[in-house]
């Protein structure tokens, strides 16, 4: 336990004590960093975590300036020094905690929120190669961490940019034959200030997110998607079939 | 707040200062063929055409076409993001991107080679 | 278990959906410029390589409608895709300013296209002051 | 101080916390309803981190009965039957409302009907589940719609104190953890939902926030308690070092899939413990079989046993489970081609607030439900019906809510009472250079694996109570320094007072409990017995002091194998009083 790194912490408090060092072991994350840094050196230490296992998207920091989600960073393989920060956009509550109304007021304004169309009333029957779920699938298992929305380029330029997160949530219920309100859904997202056509492709939000999704991907299919609609208008959607459960569920 | 640098701002960045030069170059171009062309004649036209096509010139004309190619091939690029190429396999497009640029390059650098070789 | 219907078309009424043009035509010029520079560095340089331009060859070549078009249309794309490109940029770091580069693109786009195009006409109708 | 008036307060926002703010939204859309939580909304908490998946009954082949028998099996008989059967005969209708309405997207077979896979200690395979990391997907989706309806959501809002006035409970103080600074919330109705969180144990796999809280406070405002000394070990939690991820859970469905493991001699030791289903015996055999694996020496170089897919093929593995594949190669390991070291850890408390099937608790305007509940599982609980607890007890609790929360009567307290909580829990900014509480969690943690842990007995337990007590004496040397924002020593300090709370009562009953049963395992009583003990225990605390009692199990449904039932009636008349209080 001889080796050390040294962290730095952005901290609220200009006076507040920022670099620590800090003894690393092989399996050791950022995570771990910040709790050994708040249990034994600076208790007033403040920051954000749940799960530990990047289920919950709580703990995203800035790690030497890439966003990262502290459980999920290894200590050992980022050098010597090791920079932390808040994320970007997000207003600050505390040292590294930050508030996440910056994500959800964008994440609120594409309804990313199923509307049950009346006709399906039973769970659809998906299978394989049907297209029902292969889409969606790519874009499922956000964790809302808000990484991509502080990666994100564009934001920086245009606050108003819905960002990459609500965007994926929008083209996922967009492809989802289960929902009625891929309407006004597709009329926000095509918003000329807010909506999609602001992206500029950097990918960034693919680059740091920890689930591995590509936000731009679902960008990219809700502009081709509101072109093809501008053309040749809205084709109903067919009502797949549906699967009768077992015993009375409903 | 410190804005983030990341591969994908960079080439971005880059794509819209190629965008700038290659439009003012387009009014220098428009320029140079007007105050040239209008009041003057052939004659002028070919003293001037002379005079750009030596190999100094040359030089610029081929970091002037880098420009267009970096542009035109990254743009080439970002349409076929937007058709769903290359999103998670960025790197791929990002390299191949800068294979074809470099090979046109190339071709362009040989087909300028028998006007400094005259 | 599994049943299929078909669908009538209560639910979903379709209305138009909002569409950037100047995202859509920049892509479009965008593509189209790649074409359009290329034939045009090829036609006016690469015909005889190693020979100088000369007036007369650029005339003659101009004097075919198809390279009028071809010019014409280079000329329309890259002043609209470059314009376009600067507006956003500009409304983008200065949404304030939106408005007033979008119609200041509009108006030195027209004034860049009718410059351009009078260029053209010197070698398309042989311009008066011009002698052979 | 600040006090708010609303008519339901929602403590967590978990799967039972947001699915009953839905149901209690949806019945009774004028209900003003808050929901609090201690950490962010549909972040903090055990729903977020459901690995596996969701036991119900979906397909013709399977049936209620057999779901129920299996979960009864599971927990040794112990459970309460008439809470066990609504948690299987209302799984369906939950699964289908989070597919048709909340708008989850679950796996789906080849022929595209809702795929379901093998679980241990299930007689059929039934459990529904997205990828590997369903949690994420049930929590994300419930989050939605309860922004969809723009229920208020007070986040990293702690509870800190269930508030009684005339016997009722009128409401919780909350600590605005941002802020540093109390809020009291009055409320006709209060549900309690902040999930257990077995956190007092060396090894644990509940996410980091949790300490049980909400058996804590519901204790303390006298809620009857039943099964506490029903902690349930998870047999596979990922061993990586000195780091957070240690605990964490590997998911079950790597054993349903046939996943085996060894100890560090490279043998199947599943065989000397339950031959016949070897590794897809249930959580409280596996794990014990593990432990004592462990402690008689054969362990690996983290002191665990090892789990090893590797020979359902690579890529297999990679496609089935790939959260897992990623969380071990976290901490460089390669769970698609090799062994990985694991060691039981604390998972899931299958004791807490003894209620009906609507979720009442003994304290009017109390309600409860998710793990903070005891009673569904008894004895262990089966992997794939802890999300099935929250989201169907959620759903019928958020129910109950909507008819009954308008209509109760709204106990007032003078603002004086409230202050003397909130008084209460700054006592640690009173004193200077004290006690460090994540030092005092550390021993709780040590002290709570080695003495009631996976194999207890007499002397043990009764080291582990005294114990207990010099670190509640310690706690009370614990300060707390700097801003009051945001200030997690704090939250340790009020942390460790939950986990000291709850463990006494784990201690206690399982010193009193002399058997062994499904997750209980004493070393001095090692048999089953079931003519003693097919009891429950119950706590509850009265005055300063505490009422322990057993009532027996009532067979409402179904008797265990070889029951008589002559027995039922002379158990009627064993009720016995603890020796002592905690």
């Amino acid at each position: 336990m001889a080796k050390t790194v040294t962290v730095v912490i952005d901290r609220s408090d200009a006076g507040a004590q920022r670099r620590f060092e800090v003894p690393v072991g092989r399996r050791e994350t950022v995570l771990d960093a910040l709790f050994y840094i708040q249990n034994d050196l600076d208790p007033t230490l403040s920051f954000r975590c749940a799960c530990r296992v990047g289920m919950c998207g709580s703990c995203g920091i800035l790690v030497n300036g890439g966003e990262r989600l502290a459980c999920r960073t290894a200590l050992e393989p980022l050098g010597p020094v090791v920079e932390l920060a808040p994320l970007r956009y997000f207003p600050r509550v505390k040292d590294l905690v930050v508030d996440f109304s910056a994500f959800y007021s964008r994440y609120r304004a594409v309804a990313p929120y199923l509307k049950p169309r009346p006709a399906v009333v039973d769970p659809v029957v998906a299978p394989p190669g049907s297209g029902l779920r292969e889409e969606i699938d790519l874009g499922l298992e956000c964790i809302s961490c808000g990484l991509c929305l502080s990666a994100c380029d564009v934001v920086g330029q245009v606050p108003e940019f819905l960002g990459p997160a609500a965007l994926n949530r929008a083209y996922n219920l967009v492809a989802d034959v289960r929902d009625a309100a891929d309407a006004e859904r597709l009329e926000v997202v095509g918003d000329r200030r807010r909506g999609v056509w602001q992206c500029h492709s950097h990918m960034s939000c693919v680059e740091v997110c920890p689930k591995g999704l590509a936000p731009t991907r679902a960008i990219a299919h809700l502009r081709r998607k509101l072109v093809a609609q501008a053309f040749f208008g809205r084709r109903p959607r067919p009502v797949p079939s549906q699967q009768r459960f077992a015993e009375g569920a409903r | 707040m410190r804005h983030r640098v990341t591969v994908g701002s960079r080439v971005f960045t880059f794509h819209r200062i190629t965008g700038l030069l290659i439009l003012g170059y387009l009014y220098l171009h428009l320029a140079l063929l007007s105050s040239v062309l209008l009041p003057q004649g052939p004659r002028d036209f070919n003293a001037v055409a002379q005079v750009v096509e030596r190999p100094p010139f040359l030089a610029g004309d081929l970091l002037l076409f880098a420009l267009l190619l970096y542009h035109a091939v990254n743009g080439l690029r970002l349409v076929l993001v937007d058709l769903g190429w290359f999103i998670r396999r960025r790197t791929i497009g990002l390299i191949g991107a800068g294979a074809v640029g470099l090979v046109v390059l190339g071709l362009m650098a040989g087909a300028l080679w028998p006007f400094v070789v005259r | 278990m599994a049943t299929a219907e078909r669908h009538s078309s209560s639910e979903s009424a379709g209305r138009p959906r909002p569409l950037s043009w100047s995202w859509l035509l920049q892509r479009l010029s965008g593509v189209l410029l790649i074409l359009l520079v290329g034939g045009h560095l090829w036609a006016e340089h690469f015909q005889q390589p190693g020979q100088l331009i000369q007036y007369q060859g650029v005339l003659a070549r101009l004097q075919q409608g198809l390279f009028q078009v071809l010019d014409l249309g280079l000329l329309v794309a890259v002043v609209f895709h470059g314009l376009n490109g600067l507006v956003n940029v500009v409304s983008e770091r200065w949404p304030a300013l939106s408005r007033a580069a979008g119609l200041l693109g509009l108006v030195v786009g027209t004034a860049t296209v009718l410059w351009g195009a009078d260029i053209l006409w010197v070698f398309w109708y042989r311009h008066p002051f011009l002698e052979l | 101080m600040q006090i708010e008036q609303v008519d339901l307060l929602i403590l967590g926002s978990g799967g039972a916390g947001l699915f009953a703010a839905l149901h209690a939204y949806d019945t009774n859309p004028r209900l003003a309803i808050l929901v609090a939580t201690k950490g962010l909304l549909g972040k903090s908490g055990c729903t977020r981190m459901v690995q596996g998946g969701f036991n119900v009954v979906l397909d013709p082949r399977d049936s209620l009965e057999l779901h129920f028998t299996d979960t009864l099996k599971g927990g040794r008989y112990l459970n309460d039957q008439e809470l066990a059967w609504v948690l299987v005969h209302d799984a369906p209708a939950t699964i289908h409302e989070l597919e048709t309405r909340v708008g989850c997207f679950f796996d789906r077979r080849e022929d595209g009907t809702i795929h379901q896979k093998p679980f241990a200690g299930q007689s059929f395979d039934r459990t529904v589940h997205r990828g590997d990391l369903t949690g994420i997907e049930i929590m994300e989706r419930l989050r939605d719609q309860v922004l969809a309806r723009g229920i208020p959501v007070w986040e990293e809002h702690r509870a800190v104190e269930l508030m009684v006035a005339e016997g009722r409970c009128v409401g919780a103080l909350l600590l605005d953890i941002r802020q540093g600074r109390f809020v009291g919330v009055e409320a006709r109705a209060t549900l309690l939902a902040t999930g257990g969180g077995p956190t007092m144990y060396k090894i644990s796999a509940p996410s980091l926030e949790k300490s049980e809280d909400g058996l804590a406070l519901a204790y303390r405002a006298g809620a009857v308690m039943r099964d506490m000394e029903m902690v349930q070990f998870h047999p596979t939690g990922l061993l990586a070092g000195a780091g957070r991820v240690t605990g964490s859970v590997l998911e079950e469905g790597l054993r349903g899939a046939g996943g085996r493991l060894y100890n560090a001699l490279g043998e199947r030791y599943m065989a000397r413990y339950d031959p016949e289903r070897m590794e897809r015996a249930t959580r409280d055999v596996v794990s014990r079989a593990g432990y004592l694996e462990i402690m008689a020496g054969r362990g690996g170089p983290q002191g665990g046993v090892f789990i090893d897919v590797s020979h359902l093929g690579a890529d297999f593995v990679r496609k089935t489970f790939p959260g897992m594949v990623q969380r071990v190669r976290d901490v460089g390991f390669d769970l698609a081609t090799g062994p990985v070291e694991v060691s039981p850890t604390a998972h899931f408390h299958m004791g807490g607030v003894a209620i009906d099937p609507d979720g009442h608790s003994s304290l009017p305007g109390l309600y409860v439900a998710g793990e903070d509940a005891g009673g569904v599982h008894g004895a262990n609980r089966l992997g794939g019906n802890g999300v099935a607890e929250s989201t169907v007890f959620g759903r019928r609790v958020g129910d109950a809510l909507g008819q009954e929360a308008a209509a109760l009567p709204r106990g007032h307290l003078p603002p004086q009472a409230w202050e003397a909580r909130a008084r209460h829990h700054r006592r640690f900014w009173e004193r200077k250079g004290g006690e460090n509480p994540a030092h005092l969690l550390q021993e709780l943690r040590q002290l709570m694996w080695e003495k009631c842990g996976l194999v207890r007995n007499q002397a043990d337990l009764q080291a582990c109570l005294v114990g207990l007590a010099r670190l509640r004496d310690r706690l009370e040397a614990v300060s707390v320094a700097g801003s009051p924002s945001y200030n997690l020593r704090w939250s340790d300090a009020l942390n460790l007072e939950s986990l000291i709370t709850v463990s006494e009562l784990i201690a206690a009953a399982a010193l009193l409990r002399e058997e062994s049963r499904g997750s209980h395992f004493r070393a001095d009583f090692p048999q089953e017995n079931d003519g003693e003990w097919l009891k429950n225990i119950f706590m509850a605390l009265s005055g300063d002091a505490t009422r322990v009692w057993t009532e027996p199990v009532r067979f409402t449904r179904q008797r265990p194998p070889g029951w008589e039932a002559g027995k039922e009636d002379e158990a009627q008349h064993g009720t016995r009083v603890a020796p002592g209080t905690v």
